[in-house]
């Protein structure tokens, strides 16, 4: 099967911050993304877990998305103008995506 | 102080208490009971959709209250006011940043809608009949101490990033639009509406308290055996000693409104307690640099503990020797 | 006429319609409540549990009526046809592609279970006793409607992947199970059954309802901010008018039965009704080239609160007035 | 026998076995029904929670018993010994190796609550009034077990880790926890404790067991229909054996110890009874190379429908015919 | 630690595919995969969240498959099989294993 | 935007060894990682599914830990001293991590 390159880009961010973070995608045309819930983890910031949490107040969230090799920095800039001073992780892979014209 | 002891004694011995302890317990022997996420949020949504309900139909009950005015004011300028006290508390005892200083302010300038449901319940059963409108009182004063905080940094450093969108996103959290709503639609329609849900948000509440308050228990230990080591002999002062001075300002505020004893107790109850769900997640928003463990700790690990279990009944003890009750 | 208003009136003030409206308007200004997914489904099978166990011990009560059968008939024979009128109606209104026009016409042929509960609470409400087994008439017009809906699609184009295992994962569906099965585990255990169990079924059944309906006003609303735009005029339009099309189809045919005037009432509130949970579940797997925005808008966001607030009463009022009640 | 007869149709007959029955069903039937987990985690620590309680309550009401710490003796032993005769009727019956075979035993010698619940529902409603300290022999009974099997792997072969923590992970696992701590604040609140939170877990008691069950069918239904392949007849053999032989040790211990009928047929419940849910956990931790489908298929899928449907009625009967009751 | 290639594919697909997707994976000869809660998300048909969801209708989920890599073509034809019209993503990365003979 | 290498460890385990695991990279000096929650899957131990299950005892959860490329080995031999007799799937694969002083 054809594919093409692709990178993979997994953010995780405090889940207070997922909204503005998909706006800031947005507004940078990126345009698509999945969001998966986070049990818990562990970082600088010290241990914590889902069931420690009385209100949304501390937990993360994880943003994958999957894009175009060329458009990598315009995603990136906009991800840390929001992530910035805050707890969260950004890491990025190759990827493969089969129908190209998708992303 | 007779009353006093005795208050506290059955407060202590409560239901509700024994399964906020039995939590804490929990918590500490590191059992791996919890409550999942999603329940305990349900229950939440459950105490608030509760008592604004009932607090709505009893001012419907009642008919308005000229003070009902009066007193949404006086929470509002508590809550504005509450934080500048605690920031300069802080500053004195401890040696936090002016960040992590305004932080912790503004969870004591706002609530604790808990708190007050616990408190509600005790004066309740000691037969006072408070304002039904209480309940909008504590709503009104969760978010301006936000704002307090956010000047109190701004003018020392500029930080603190009030966006256009943080306002509208606190004015506007699920907690205050469903106490608010509830409220409202209890006031409409009444003793009718009332009567019509009563079977499901008056007769279980107890126990679903006593549910909910074992789950407060079990984050409330976690957190404080999580962060002990932030917990330092200033901070842990600053957590108790600062309760009663909120509720001497609230009881000062609640004398010039006019409050009723159970109503005076009430707003004491909020003035003395610290908020733990909106107020950190619009610091995680607002203030990122601010220490998260410092703010939660103090205000779930200490004050609501203190209020839950001596607070309480201190302060209704007061009201009712002030209006010579 | 007056009747209708008064009715009308009542049923906008009841605790229920302002809880969906309180969820209506939070989702419009974008407020964050909301109730968790797990809770949600939780209330949902909480009421399915407890109209189908009471629909059942009411048939128990009452013994089995001659009329039964053919009121279930009357049910499936609704579900088929009801698909065809709609269908014929969008393409009329609107430009609709023959895929999506089916796709609608399917959710207007099946039934919305909690239109069901609420128009029973109004018809409970007003002192009529509606036909037990009307719940099991609600479970069978859950299905039929897709299947008139993908024989539209085939006869046009060919399109439609009827696939052995659909059938069987329609009638099975969570919903159309529990349902059945409470109804008859309520019919075997009937009145004693029923005592045993009515604290939790029956007293706070209307205060789950109320949270359930705030929930579904956050969806609802949310739904319709999205979609805004999918929305254009002539298919607004289809989502008011095929209500009291579908009622009086339904009115038809529980005349013909003969049905008791609350049990008209239901069957027409039934056939008013859009499905927005089996029926999208299903078009996706059948129909994936269908817009799900188009077909969930309409039923959720439009249909819904129409037949909620407005729909529901003048059922109730014509059912009456026919009935000569 | 007759009485025994009666017993055992009254109990299929009850919706609490229906809706049993009926998850059962729907698993078989491949629907797509499911209870979410949190809902059925909440619903558990509400039985959890309601019982312990409850029974505190009770024991507070009658005073302590002096057959209180003999009770708590024999419900120790009774899960140290069962695992050896479960082991050696397995490798009497059944071609397991030591480690799956001593992995079953251990679920044996523990107990399964809402067993437990079902049989105090049915000891309840014939009139009887079991100690209420029953609850803290329930938990009594859960870890002993766990060693007992360990014990025997270690013997055998060595294999088996009994880490450190894992004794203290057992022995506060959260339902231990939630149980002891209910029963412990029932006893000291007392009727006046009860009275506050009777209407949150007494009346609505039987109809969230129904919903739970219907969870527990469908749960084990899906086990059993996954599992078919490993349950041989040997197995089933066992499953089905295994509980009558535990009621009958039961029984013994229950009569040197003097219980009344009530209690009586709750420890041979209890004894009869296997785990699913403490034990497994603990299983797969100390011994991850015993096949958890086999130890769960037996104890979910085999001997809990059996007790819920045969045996609880049966240990009742034979309680009251050896007490002369 | 010895590692042998392999190949992480990553769907995401509509919940009411789940079963049709692992039934087919499951009768191509995969199966090992995992299935991964997915919160919301946005893509070619817009945004959508659990939380904005009566049903199970619009709610996705990600299945990822561990597999060796000249087992992917076979995978990628099961999976598109039943993709194909859904919405829905598919990405495929390099990765290494360690227990090969599980794969 | 400058980014550094990488590996990106994903672990997928059952609920009960959660504990042990982290406790285990926490010795070995692993201190980052995001647990994430599993509905169901499939591999040599059979089919399961998060909605069948009564209790704890069958869950499993994914752990993801970015480190450095040096530290894999340490890493490595910590989870497996954990995984080792029990059910459960290592992959490892390369990443860009972007403030590399955090791990
Ligand atoms: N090296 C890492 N690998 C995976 N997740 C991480 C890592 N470091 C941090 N995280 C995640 O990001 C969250 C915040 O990290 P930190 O900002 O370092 O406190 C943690 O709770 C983890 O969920
Ligand atoms: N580029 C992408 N990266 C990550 N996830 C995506 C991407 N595009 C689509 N998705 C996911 O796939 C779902 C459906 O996408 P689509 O078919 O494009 O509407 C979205 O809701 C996202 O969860
Ligand atoms: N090849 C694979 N790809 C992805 N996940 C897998 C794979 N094999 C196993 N798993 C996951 O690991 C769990 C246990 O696998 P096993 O030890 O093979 O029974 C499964 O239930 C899956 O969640
Ligand atoms: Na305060
Ligand atoms: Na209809
Ligand atoms: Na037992």
């Amino acid at each position: 099967m054809q594919t093409h390159d692709a990178k993979r880009v997994e953010i995780i961010i405090e889940a207070v911050m997922e909204r503005r973070l998909t706006d800031a995608l947005s507004e940078a045309g990126v345009t698509g993304y999945t969001v998966l819930p986070v049990l818990g983890g562990s970082g600088r910031s010290g241990q914590w877990s889902r069931e420690g949490q009385v209100g949304r107040a501390a937990g993360m969230v994880s943003v994958i998305c999957l894009i175009r090799p060329d458009r990598l920095d315009a995603l990136l800039d906009a991800a840390f103008a929001v992530v910035d001073r805050h707890i969260g992780v950004v890491s990025i892979s190759e990827a493969q995506v089969v129908r190209a014209e998708r992303f | 102080m007779d009353n006093l002891f005795a208050l506290a004694a059955d407060n202590l011995l409560s239901p509700i208490i024994l399964f906020f302890g039995l939590g804490f317990f929990a918590a500490f022997a590191r059992s791996d009971l919890s409550v999942p996420e999603a329940v305990a949020k349900g229950m939440s949504l459950y105490l608030l959709f509760a008592i604004g309900f009932k607090g709505g139909a009893s001012v419907a009950d009642h008919g308005i209250d000229g003070r009902l005015i009066s007193a949404l004011v006086a929470g509002a300028v508590l809550s504005f006011l509450i934080p500048f006290l605690a920031f300069a508390l802080l500053r004195v005892l401890s040696k936090l940043s002016t960040i992590d200083a305004a932080a912790v302010a503004a969870h004591y300038g706002s609530i604790s809608i808990v708190t007050f449901v616990a408190s509600s319940s005790v004066v309740d059963s000691a037969g006072l009949d408070p304002e039904g409108y209480m309940v909008a009182v504590a709503a009104v004063m969760e978010a301006p101490a936000i704002l307090s905080a956010l000047w109190l940094v701004a003018r020392s450093d500029g930080g603190g990033r009030m966006e256009a969108g943080l306002i509208r996103e606190i004015l506007l959290n699920g907690s205050i639009v469903l106490l608010v709503g509830s409220f409202l639609i209890g006031f409409v329609t009444g003793a009718e509406g009332l009567a019509m849900i009563a079977p499901f948000i008056v007769t279980p509440f107890n126990g679903v308290l006593c549910l909910f308050l074992l789950d407060m228990g079990l984050v409330a230990g976690r957190g404080l055996r999580a962060a002990r080591a932030d917990l330092r002999p200033p901070l842990l002062a600053f957590g108790l000693i600062m309760p009663p001075i909120g509720a001497a300002v609230g009881l000062v505020a609640g004398l010039l409104v006019g409050l009723s004893p159970g109503g005076l107790a009430l707003l004491m109850t909020l003035s003395a307690s610290a908020s733990y769900i909106a107020v950190p997640a619009a610091m995680r928003v607002a203030l990122p640099d601010a220490n998260p463990s410092i703010y939660l700790t103090l205000s779930l690990g200490v004050t609501f503990p203190f209020n839950l279990t001596l607070g309480i009944p201190a302060y209704l003890a007061v009201a009712q020797a002030i209006s010579g009750g």
